[in-house]
């Protein structure tokens, strides 16, 4: 629905615009804060807390988070664990394969700059030197309460998505800080 | 049939096989030549019924680490150790541990090849199909070559890896990850 | 991505990356699949993926330093991957931990058991497409953490386990906690049965599928209760006994003939062993004799240099027999430190299970197998 | 030389317990006391007050609008006269009025869905000990399926470069246009039915069958192994439990007499003995046999568990839709609930006699509200199969159809001829 958002923006010249633009924007970032569809993309230790957060005791469904297999139609990917360089790659290209607006959480020390593995030779040192990071979440592992908080500062900064910074992305990524390698 | 009646028996067949002087503790540990690994092992297996091949691995014993081994200096001083000289030898030392099931009867056995780049000791892999990837691993760590084995190739690093990590020397060549 | 399509492949086969991303290889295992229809022909497991070199970094680390290390190993059991590290440089260094200490080394790692099973319980039904009984298991388990949590601070990674001993006592109202939840869990046990063993579904997908025969198991090396389910009786705490597991009395439940669905009942049996051992525990530590707050061997320091020399010491993970090769030259750090990871060894075998089955059954004999690539690929 | 053992020289406050741990707090919130009765949990009893204010509040909306329904007749009847006064041809006005009948049968699909994900979210979390959605809508988060959709429809269109593009882009079509034409013959009460067709029964099968085509071409123009695996495992189970769901409902056409789903629906009216309501599904053998033969393989038709193999999450990712994002994937997940739903109507309309109430002193509730109960249980069994079964495999799907539903099925037709012998 990419033309839906690139045009939405030119409505703005009309009278009255300014305020449609302004309650389409709203209605847009209601939507997706309110249903944010995570990738189920374990790689350690930090894996297991999120299935605990799924679980019955910190249930993350309360949230309308709903974990989907394929990246296609997830929004958010959870970096959750140690990144090894064998597993760059693959990493690389399912953030490619997800489609706009894309967000990512780095769960853990591991994924924000390589935690107790830091002067390892075979750990990439954070996830957000291969693609771009939304929200960055200490702990090892962090407790299914914090991976909540994560989501609930990435629905905030999901709130601050304006339709006229194009495409609806994220400012992030308006920005054109995705340089992916 | 204590661990010592089974080393007189084999020591008949095979007099490069003695009790090595630093066993592994409470393990009765022998010394076994490199190019005979395979046959004594074959022995052990059909005669005293040792079938349960726990860990193939191996040691460096080349002297301290060298620190440029790691993309960052690590907290604590790499190979705080005693003198050097102390125990380094200019070899890799392969270490099996085998077991007998029925028995409960457990033995070590270690054999020291020169540290050159043609090291190289015969594969387990007719034997006992645990040593497929644990002789992978340490070929992968190491760069001990397995004569015999079907597919020596890396198993937990890239392809692209310079190097073999676990050597003393092993120096990190940085890459566009670091 | 490794690209490495098999030359040799025929019209109508088909080659599948079951790739380092997917709902049911447990992490970060890739398969390379090759396939005609739906049924394998030639599937080989590629790992490495979630290579950390571990024993690298133990070569950096203090003693105590490296204990932090090896809670990442096995990270759904760590005080077992604890455990074993403790009693290889207790071996190597010459310590002996107190008696009380060793009563609450088992009754951890008995717990840890139990957490363990429930996640494998859970993902192996998700596996087969049953949702629920993923939430009931965690639901149990979430007690077992809080008792963790109570005991150590950490829900999943403990470090609990300390060279010469264990962290600290137990805190006060502990050992009620406990009591409370093993008579709780006890009749969950059947609950699960019911909810999943009687299932025809279940036992039509797991019965017959991938089966092990006991040799085969024995020349691969693997243990645990893939081992156990071929009908090999292997168990470390009953083979090799450590802290006080002889004093223990357990069955080990043993499968007949090495299929899926008997390496998922060994480890629902095994839990219910678990609660046993764990009872017995309780009773020793409420005794008399066992001093309260004595858990620490004395001159144990932190800087704790180990003289030359080397030790193996192995304990039965809820994954198979976990093995420490711990070599010292008298230095800070262990001069080498090898880890024998049981999921290392067990997954090895899929190259030869996994040939002639279908999809559906490749998900089956992966989650049976239920290994951890944190250990995997070390 | 003795080893000085290196204390830690912590400064400052350290609330320091007797064995040297912070004070953990007795009144710690422990869960155990909670499992002991089930109704002591509020989410139990919160659940309960979910289906509760369900049913009541589905009953009040269906009540206001087949009241309204009929009501408005004098007032088409004016505007029909009206335009006929004013030259409009009569051909026009029915075509308009057909325009919009068939917009308020549109709404039944797109409504269903809407309620039905949100109701199956809910279903699932309160049978797996858990909430589910709660704070999205403002109560129970009843807007969660409206922020699904309003999010998908807002998501990047992505077309894989090695699909088929038109293939791609064509398949969701396939697959959602026979699903909403499936509901012209299918009564939504006495006499509240679209298009009264005299083959009721051919045409539902038939135009059901049509969106076999569509998933086949999803999973093939994908360019996914995964999904093409998908598609073909969709092709060989859609088709082959197309027959046990016709041949079991034959039986029944046979002792109605009619094809039209409306007459069969009137033809349970009555009771046998003032009591038993004469459904199909009390006649004696005939009528379980074809009900639970139906259940079976409407629940294979419209992909669940334990039939769900073509979107088999944990083995083929995602299945057929693995590949499609946004507002496409959403079609699908529209049209996979819009079979439920016409499986439900199926059910309730052929062997549960339609609006006839159970008994005979319940006649005051009207038609319609009695057809909407019967559909929101048997929608309820559906959601309630797919989180208690685990999934079968390919090949014992495909012999457990062959080998004993359709055997079971053809018998049940011979069974069906007997009876009626025997009652003529």
């Amino acid at each position: 629905m990419g033309i839906v958002l690139d045009n939405l923006s030119k409505i703005e010249s009309l009278p009255g615009g300014g305020l449609a633009l302004a309650t389409s924007d709203s209605l847009i970032n209601w939507a997706r804060t309110s249903s944010v569809w995570p990738l189920t993309f374990g790689l350690a230790c930090c894996a297991i807390e999120m299935m605990a957060a799924y679980a019955s005791r910190f249930d993350f469904e309360r949230m309308g988070v709903f974990p989907r297999p394929t990246p296609r139609q997830a929004d958010v990917m959870f970096v959750a664990g140690t990144v090894s360089k064998k597993m760059a790659d693959p990493i690389i290209r399912i953030y490619k394969q997800m489609p706009e607006p894309k967000f990512v959480i780095a769960m853990g020390g591991c994924a924000n700059c390589g935690g107790p593995f830091y002067d390892s030779y075979a750990v990439v040192k954070g996830v957000d030197r291969i693609i771009p990071v939304d929200v960055y979440l200490p702990g090892c592992p962090p407790r299914p309460e914090a991976l909540m908080y994560a989501v609930i500062k990435l629905q905030e900064k999901m709130r601050k998505m304006t339709v006229k910074g194009g495409l609806g992305a994220t400012p992030l990524q308006a920005a054109g800080s995705r340089k992916l390698i | 049939m204590t661990a010592d009646e089974i080393l007189a028996k084999l020591q008949a067949s095979f007099p490069g096989l003695v009790k090595s002087e630093a066993p592994v503790k409470e393990y009765p540990t022998w010394t076994v030549p490199a190019e005979s690994v395979r046959v004594v092992f074959e022995r052990l297996r059909s005669k005293f019924s040792f079938d349960y091949l726990d860990v193939v691995t191996a040691t460096d014993w080349s002297g301290p680490i060298n620190p440029k081994g790691y993309p960052q200096s690590p907290a604590v001083a790499a190979g705080a150790a005693a003198a050097p000289s102390a125990t380094a030898k200019d070899i890799f030392e392969v270490v099996y541990l085998v077991t007998a099931l029925s028995t409960g009867m457990r033995l070590c056995l270690r054999c020291e090849i020169p540290r050159k780049e043609g090291a190289s000791v015969p594969s387990l892999y007719g034997i006992f199909m645990a040593a497929d990837w644990q002789e992978r691993e340490v070929y992968d760590m190491f760069g001990i070559h397995f004569e015999g084995h079907p597919n020596l190739k890396r198993i937990l690093t890239m392809e692209t890896q310079q190097g073999y990590p676990l050597r003393k020397d092993y120096e990190h060549l940085p890459d566009k990850f670091d | 991505m490794t690209k490495e399509t098999p030359t040799a492949i025929k019209a109508d086969q088909m080659f599948i990356n079951f790739g380092p991303q997917h709902p049911s290889t447990h992490g970060v295992l890739r398969i390379a699949l090759t396939v005609e229809g739906e049924v394998v022909i030639k599937g080989d497991p590629d790992v490495g993926f979630l290579h950390r070199g571990m024993e690298k970094l133990f070569e950096a680390r203090t003693y105590s330093q490296g204990l932090i290390l090896t809670d990442r190993l096995d990270y759904i059991s760590a005080t077992h991957n604890n455990l074993g590290y403790c009693l290889a440089v207790e071996k190597l260094a010459g310590i002996q931990a107190p008696l009380r200490a060793q009563y609450i080394r088992v009754l951890a790692s008995e717990l840890n058991r139990i957490a363990s099973h429930l996640v494998f319980f859970g993902t192996f039904a998700v596996d087969m497409g049953a949702f629920t009984p993923f939430l009931y298991a965690f639901r149990e388990r979430e007690m077992i953490m809080d008792l963790f949590e109570m005991l150590c601070g950490g829900r999943l990674l403990h470090s609990y386990v300390r060279v010469g001993g264990v962290s600290a006592d137990l805190p006060a109202g502990w050992t009620e906690k406990c009591r409370e939840f093993l008579k709780f869990f006890k009749p969950m046990l059947k609950d699960y049965d019911t909810l999943l063993s009687g299932n025809p579904i279940f036992r039509s997908r797991t019965g017959g599928v991938g089966v092990i025969s006991a040799d085969r198991a024995v020349s691969w090396g693997l243990s645990g209760p893939v081992l156990r389910a071929s009908g090999v009786n292997y168990d470390v705490r009953k083979a090799d006994p450590y802290c006080v597991y002889a004093k223990m009395n357990f069955t080990v439940p043993l499968g007949k003939n090495g299929d899926c669905f008997d390496r998922y009942y060994c480890r629902m049996l095994e839990m219910g062993q678990s609660v046993e051992i764990a009872f017995q525990c309780l009773d020793a530590l409420a005794g008399a004799e066992l001093t309260p707050g004595e858990v620490m061997a004395k001159g144990v320091s932190k800087m704790l240099k180990a003289p030359a020399g080397q030790a193996y010491a192995h304990m039965e993970a809820s994954r198979g027999d976990l093995g420490f090769f711990a070599v010292s030259d008298g230095g800070l750090n262990p001069y080498r430190m090898h880890v024998r990871g049981p999921s290392f060894i067990n997954v090895a075998i899929l190259q030869e299970i996994l040939v002639g089955c279908k999809i559906a059954d490749v998900v089956a004999i992966l989650g049976s197998l239920d290994i951890v690539l944190g250990e995997v690929d070390r | 030389m003795t080893e000085e053992i290196l204390q830690p020289d912590i400064s400052g406050p350290v609330f320091n317990h007797a064995n040297g741990r912070l004070l953990m707090p007795e009144t710690r919130y422990w869960p155990t006391d909670m499992w002991k009765s089930p109704w002591s949990l509020p989410t139990y009893r919160r659940g309960a007050a979910v289906l509760a204010g369900l049913i009541t509040g589905g009953a009040a909306a269906a009540w206001f609008l087949g009241e309204i329904g009929p009501r408005l007749a004098p007032v088409y009847s004016f505007i029909e006269a009206y335009a006929l006064a004013y030259g409009v041809p009569a051909v026009l006005i029915q075509i308009f009025w057909t325009f919009i009948k068939g917009g308020i049968l549109l709404l039944a699909p797109l409504v269903n869905a809407l309620f039905a994900v949100w109701w199956e979210r809910k279903i699932s979390a309160h049978i797996q000990s858990r909430m589910g959605p709660m704070y999205v809508g403002w109560w129970h988060g009843v807007l969660q399926t409206v922020a699904d959709g309003i999010k998908l429809f807002l998501k990047e269109d992505i077309v894989p470069d090695c699909a088929d593009k038109i293939v791609h882009w064509l398949a969701p079509v396939v697959v959602v246009i026979p699903a909403i034409l499936v509901f012209a013959p299918v009564p939504f009460g006495n006499e509240l039915v679209f298009a009264d067709i005299d083959i009721g029964t051919v045409y539902v099968f038939a135009v059901g069958g049509v969106s076999v085509m569509g998933i086949i071409m999803a999973g093939w123009s994908s360019g996914n192994k995964f999904s093409l695996l998908g598609g073909l495992r969709s092709a060989a189970q859609l088709v082959s439990y197309e027959l046990p769901r016709t041949f079991a409902v034959l039986p029944v056409v046979m002792l109605a007499g009619t094809l039209n789903i409306a007459e069969i629906a009137g033809f349970q009216a009555g009771y046998w003995g003032g009591i038993i309501p004469r459904w199909f599904i009390f006649y004696p053998v005939v009528g379980q046999v074809a009900f639970i033969v139906f259940l079976i393989a409407s629940v294979a038709e419209t992909n669940r568990v334990p039939f769900d193999i073509p979107e088999a999450e944990s083995e083929l990712v995602a299945g057929f839709n693995t590949e499609y994002s946004g507002m496409k994937f959403a079609l699908f997940f529209l049209s996979e609930f819009a079979y439920v739903l016409l499986s439900c109507l199926l059910m309730a309309a052929v062997f549960f006699g339609g609006g006839a109430a159970p008994l005979p002193f319940l006649e005051f509730l009207p038609s319609w509200a009695w057809f909407l109960s019967k559909v929101l249980i048997l929608m309820f069994c559906f959601l309630w199969f797919r989180w208690t079964f685990p999934r079968f495999r390919v090949d014992r799907l495909m012999d457990f159809n062959w080998k004993f539903l359709l055997p079971v099925s053809l018998l049940n037709i011979a069974a069906g001829g007997i009876l009626i012998w025997l009652l003529s």
